[in-house]
């Protein structure tokens, strides 16, 4: 087991601190909603397709709404509204709610808005329950077929730009021995305030995240799993503006995970902070609901910052991150929380500053399946010198007994992943992890070492970092650049006019069921 | 130049000029003797003497790696690869802003960004921040030059636009998201924007990224590339160099150490 | 045969027939900009396409190595590989013994050895040592086998006098080591000495080791030859076959199931 | 540090055995000769040429002595009646002897007896001060650039075949960060019994061990030294029927370690046990004045024999190993006992089982620079693979502090390196060193763990295998394929033709010195 290290007392410390950190952000999270949150909840209902130039209808129809200035009663009021109008489908709610000028639909008296809330929450109901009985299917097909293998999964990434050709390589990865498959989105989609429609077959640095394309690769990945005997599982992004659609689009298509943090947007996108809080926490709940992991995002600010100097930022982000999920009711095992090897190999002694580090993780979050990065910052174009530095991830990986590790690829500095490169990396873990299974048992760190030492300063510097979090605001030291040395305030950024106040009588039924309200 | 004498070179594994490389490539096959036989046929169809598919790797049940060594009978005369001689040698720090100073008389105005939907910032900054790359440091840095860097996800248009209106020196673009040469045609893109705006053939347009080198560059229309390991020092020296050219303080075509090739 | 429809397969890396390969090589050469244009200028001489010189390493002062990505648009038409037809399946352990039993009549007896200067026991010894190879028995342990394995470092002329004195069905050959093609070069003195001898095209003559093949050991004169990985089953099939069809029992030609290829 | 593990009685205990196991042995070395120590004896006197067809001058002569039955005086006695009769060279004592009936070189009277006695007593000593001022060069060579840099020494093979492409490799690994230089020789060289003459270019997976090949590599070794101001070690193969003549070779052209065991010839190239057991002795006697480090060749063991099972055998002959060294006066710090990365990949828990016997190694001989080798027999042809398994060796290495690293090669399976193997196998080596070096002072390892049973289990059945070569004898071992599974009995093999006892009034002024008593 690694550490102590620490005390229990210091963690739970750092732990209340964290609490206190996100219960601000909550204030604002409670009185607020998106146009991505109301779009989430159409989805919820069925409003799944397009309109013409590929628009979402969900895009079209809160957009009327925000335009008419009446979305702060809840997209789900106004989509009831239009049931009651006679609308036979999602397409038809959109364009009687577009054909008619909102003025025109007055208030309800007390029991018709009484009557129409109580039939969208049985809709709503319903929903969720159609959403619960897919997301049994997926779990039974995992127990049909043994349950999941040991930690660490082995977890590789498909990036053609074309859902076909990933679907290919995602299965010769599966046959390779992976254990979960991550499709990259397009770049930049990120900042779509919509999510695209369809099957794609042309991205730049990964495939867009569509709900059919879930559909495509799930529905291999399924097949595949069925002839490996072995479930493989699928993930994708919950991250940029329309973090909680996705959420709810991976949820429905059976998704096992999700790359899915509370800052991300933030700091790597310049997404708004208040649009991105409030997003995070409605794709949250959704994962909650339908046991999705999510997986953060910490690993990137060592991209940024360097590993060795901002080691104690991402502690400190996990507790946040953590904190942040608890309160959208995911458990520990749904957390995957992000770390990595990215400390520069050219620095002495990088072996033990990184297994002092992914000991530290688990030290503080021993129940989180954490999510464990291989070196990629570093990462240069001699590809033997790429592979053996991989390896030493592996090794602290399985050492350290991460719950999800992604594989570095030997080509990692030049373009994504070939077939072959995620067989190499797939041939070396495998190695790895039999070789070295167990090793953690084998020897009791000692308390006055490098590891030991460096472990306790990082945590020390963690707690500084949260309380002064705690003290001057998350927004203030999001301001002075504290995560991935980037800076950014609370009202810059892409998405901040997506987000309004709730009004009085806000209608939301999903956030209800959600929340245990329903 | 003086007729020179021919160096032939060839790869070199066991023993001088043996000509040996190594491959890999995967099939879309199963793993089978046939599909080792497949292998061979494809390197012999590639001019390669002495294959041997050493190894076949079940990559897939219809995929298969192969790792080959062969022998090529490729050769280069290395005597005649061109290099421009340097005649100007690379200024540190100090000695180019006093150099700025006395030859430019002003600061030198750059602008700087990752343009299009290109999030990459590290290689910019690297450029571009205080802290510069691997102990050099980077042109915020240099008293003598006003450097401005918008970050990334930037649009061509915005950053041609705020340069412009600083009346900038020189134009830093970086563009790291290569897949399927998404950089060449943002690149393209921005050298069109600085066609429209007028800039171009003034203003010094710079591209820089992992997969940009300086003949990549030229061809899309920009005066100069640079690509990975570049120091910023390097940068700021050809910037000055091609600045006091452009003012016509300095020969055309002065060749300078560290200058892009 | 029918007429076959065509199979064109290439290299397949990122998307399906891109052509991808990867390669490797040194330059003997310092690490400059212009080895780097000499490594390009190189595999463009190979006919390769959209060629990367990614990397680029400085070896050794005088010696870099290259780490190239690039497209071949070489490709092989798969389905005019010819494999034959597997008309015989292969026997396990008990089935072959009694197939020796009811077919021969009589103990198989093979010698075999590591001949010439090669001391790589390891091979031969997994063919017929009891223990075998992989969980595969050794010929020495199949009752209707007689098998002697006379070691390493063996004269060529020695392992055939030994087997001529027992009248053997076949001799076995092992070749390890095969720098500058050692291994060709001793096979070849063993096949002379097998003509010399008289049992040329009588006894069965099998090569075996990393380097070999079948195609490679009938060139140099045997019956068969075993590569890497063989398992000493495949070989106790192959013989027992064979040695019927010399022996008139079986059709010759007949295809049977890890026949060498 | 690796252990207790063991009591450090029961590693005496061993040690105890071991130097009981030695002892008849060396009841045969002292009362034989063989025409290899006498050839050795006729180069320590200058005869280091050839003759016509490239013999060289000191097979001649001993042959000569050989079939005229008079050998077992000591060629040094008739190299003195050869310079009593006027020889002015060695090439002319050769001729001297060989023209002479040996019958009609009869007795000389004791006084004048004494007196060549005395004079090639005087000449040895001259000859080995020449020795001793050649190494003493060396030796101010390694001091004046800094000494030798810590362990593990990195060790790479060039095996070209032909020595100045081998010059060529040596320089670039140098210059790539190799420590120390090994020239494969040509296979089967071991068989010859000579050695060759003169610079080669032509050698079958190495190179000739010839004393003017060594000349050629240690110059240019001596110059790449003084340029990258860190001095670079070269070593070669002592083995096989010339063993102890190429040992002074050796020492006189300044190689820093030679490959150098007790049984390999017998148990690897079939060379009779009588005759190696006393050419080693006295190649040995040479290394110690000379101040070699020998390299033992157990790895060997586990190439033919399994890793796993014959764990024991390494370490019971490391002992034996140890012990005839001792008794040669060598010094522990010239002991590279040598061991390996061999247990098959295949198998669950290599990393800790390649770990346990490391560090078993190491507490049994902590003086002793140990060769620790890489995986070789399951090496296959993915050249990825193969190098990634070559770095769990090099973590091992630096983790139990290995004197001596071979260095992989990710073509193992295929051919000697290339040069950019090498290359690619330094640079992950200094990558290692780098981040692993002190990982031992981080961890105690658990006296209950797999580490500590398997070291224990390993130590106890090489402990029964001391026993029974103890108690039946070294030779009724080897006959039972206790070492590398391979049988060989005392008569057979190689060379024992060229083993005669010594006559009471043998002369042997080298080995005097080397034993000390002159
Ligand atoms: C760090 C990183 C990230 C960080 C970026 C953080 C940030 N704010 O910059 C994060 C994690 C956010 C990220 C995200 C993504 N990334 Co990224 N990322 C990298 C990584 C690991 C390192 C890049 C880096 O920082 N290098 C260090 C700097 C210093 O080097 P550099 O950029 O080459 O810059 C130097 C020179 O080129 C030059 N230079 C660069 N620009 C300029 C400009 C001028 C004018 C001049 C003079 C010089 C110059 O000077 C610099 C100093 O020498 C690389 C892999 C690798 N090791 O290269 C992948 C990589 C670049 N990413 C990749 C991808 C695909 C993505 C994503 C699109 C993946 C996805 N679909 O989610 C996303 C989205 C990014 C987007 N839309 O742009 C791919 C690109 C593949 C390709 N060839 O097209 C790579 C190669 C990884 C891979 N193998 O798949 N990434
Ligand atoms: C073990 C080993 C040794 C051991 C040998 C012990 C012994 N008694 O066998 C020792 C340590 C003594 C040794 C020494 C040397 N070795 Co060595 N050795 C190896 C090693 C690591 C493994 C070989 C092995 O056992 N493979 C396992 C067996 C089961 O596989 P196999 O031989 O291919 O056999 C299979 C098939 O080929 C087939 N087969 C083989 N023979 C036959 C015959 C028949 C009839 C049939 C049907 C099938 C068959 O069936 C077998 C089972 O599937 C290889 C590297 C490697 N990983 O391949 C180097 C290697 C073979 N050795 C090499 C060299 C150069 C030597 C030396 C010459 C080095 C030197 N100069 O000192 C010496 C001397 C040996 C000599 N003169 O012959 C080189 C050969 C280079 C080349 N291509 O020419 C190699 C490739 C290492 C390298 N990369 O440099 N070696
Ligand atoms: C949490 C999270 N979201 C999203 C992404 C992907 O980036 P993009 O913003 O291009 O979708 C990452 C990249 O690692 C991430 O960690
Ligand atoms: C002690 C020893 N001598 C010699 C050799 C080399 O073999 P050869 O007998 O071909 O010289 C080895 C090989 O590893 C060895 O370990």
């Amino acid at each position: 087991m690694p550490g102590p290290f620490i005390q229990d007392e210091q963690i739970a410390a750092a732990r209340k601190a964290a609490f206190e950190i996100t219960q601000p952000v909550f204030d604002h999270i409670h009185r607020h909603s998106s146009v991505s949150v109301e779009r989430t909840v159409l989805r919820m209902f069925g409003m799944a397709g397009a309109g013409q130039l590929g628009i979402p209808l969900a895009n079209l129809m809160v957009d009327k709404l925000q335009s008419a200035g009446v979305l702060h009663k809840g997209a789900a009021y106004w989509y009831g509204r239009a049931l009651q109008l006679g609308a036979q489908s999602p397409l038809d709610a959109v364009e009687r709610i577009a054909a008619l000028p909102a003025d025109k639909l007055g208030p309800l008296s007390p029991e018709m808005e009484g009557n129409l809330r109580e039939e969208i929450r049985a809709e709503a109901r319903a929903a969720m329950g159609e959403l619960k009985s897919r997301v049994d299917a997926r779990n039974a097909l995992r127990a049909e077929l043994g349950g999941m293998p040991p930690a660490p999964h082995k977890y590789v990434i498909v990036a053609t730009g074309n859902i076909y050709d990933d679907v290919d390589q995602a299965r010769a990865a599966a046959q390779a021995g992976a254990d979960v498959i991550a499709v990259i989105r397009s770049t930049a989609q990120s900042l779509l305030d919509y999510v695209p429609h369809g099957a794609t077959t042309e991205g730049y640095g990964g495939t867009y995240a569509t709900q059919e394309n879930f559909r495509i690769m799930r529905e291999a990945l399924d097949e595949e799993s069925r002839r490996l005997k072995r479930y493989i599982q699928l993930t994708n992004y919950s991250s940029g503006l329309a973090m909680a659609e996705i959420a709810w689009a991976a949820a429905y298509e059976r998704l096992d995970m999700l790359l899915n943090d509370a800052m991300y947007g933030i700091l790597f996108r310049d997404i708004n902070m208040r649009r991105t809080f409030l997003d995070q926490y409605v794709s949250r709940r959704i994962c909650a609901y339908a046991g999705i992991i999510i997986n953060t995002g910490e690993d990137n600010y060592i991209t940024t910052a360097d590993a060795y100097d901002a080691a104690h930022t991402v502690i400190a982000s996990q507790f946040i991150n953590e904190s942040f999920a608890h309160r959208a009711g995911l458990k520990d095992w749904q957390l995957g929380l992000g770390h990595s090897y990215e400390i520069d190999p050219h620095r002495p002694d990088t072996l033990l500053l990184e297994l002092s580090q992914a000991m530290l993780v688990r030290r503080c979050f021993p129940d989180a399946p954490c999510k464990y990065m291989p070196p990629t910052k570093h990462k240069e174009t001699d590809i033997f010198f790429s592979h053996a530095y991989d390896v030493m991830a592996d090794l602290v990986a399985i050492w350290t007994r991460q719950g999800i590790q992604l594989l570095g690829m030997m080509t990692e500095a030049m373009h994504t992943p070939l077939l072959a490169d995620r067989y190499v990396a797939l041939k070396a873990a495998n190695y790895m992890y039999k070789a070295a299974r167990g090793i953690d048992e084998e020897f009791v760190v000692r308390e006055d070492g490098k590891i030991a030492h460096r472990a306790r300063e990082v945590f020390g510097r963690a707690v500084e970092l949260l309380d002064e979090c705690r003290n001057d605001g998350l927004v203030a030291a999001i301001g002075r650049g504290r995560f991935g040395d980037v800076k950014r305030n609370e009202t810059g950024g892409k998405g901040l006019d997506g987000v309004f106040e709730r009004s009085p009588d806000y209608f939301n039924p999903m956030l209800e069921i959600l929340e245990g309200k329903a | 130049m003086a007729a020179q004498t021919r160096q032939i070179i060839r790869p070199y594994g066991d023993r001088r000029d043996d000509g040996i490389i190594q491959m890999s490539f995967t099939l879309p096959v199963p793993c089978t003797e046939r599909a080792k036989e497949a292998a061979l046929q494809l390197c012999q169809q590639m001019g390669l003497k002495d294959v041997k598919v050493h190894g076949m790797e079940r990559a897939a049940e219809n995929y298969t790696l192969f790792i080959v060594y062969a022998r090529t009978e490729a050769t280069v005369d290395y005597a005649a690869i061109k290099i421009p001689e340097v005649v100007v040698h690379k200024m540190g720090f100090d000695e180019l802003n006093a150099f700025i100073e006395k030859n430019v008389g002003r600061k030198v105005v750059v602008f700087g960004a990752c343009t299009g939907t290109d999030t990459h910032t590290v290689g910019i900054d690297a450029i571009l921040n205080m802290k510069g790359f691997a102990g050099d440091y980077g042109l915020e840095r240099y008293p003598w030059f006003e450097a401005h860097n918008l970050g990334s996800q930037v649009p061509n248009e915005d950053l041609i636009a705020r340069a412009m209106a600083r009346n900038a020196d020189a134009i830093l673009v970086s563009q790291v998201v290569t897949q399927r040469d998404v950089h060449k045609d943002n690149s393209r893109a921005f050298i069109e924007a600085a066609k429209k705006a007028g800039i171009h053939g003034k203003t010094l347009l710079l591209l820089g990224g992992p997969r940009v080198d300086h003949k990549l560059a030229c061809e899309l229309g920009f005066d100069a590339g640079f690509g990975p390991g570049t120091k910023p020092s390097g940068v700021a020296n050809y910037v000055v160099h091609a600045l006091l050219q452009r003012m016509g303080k300095e020969k055309q075509g002065t060749h300078f150490e560290g200058e892009p090739t």
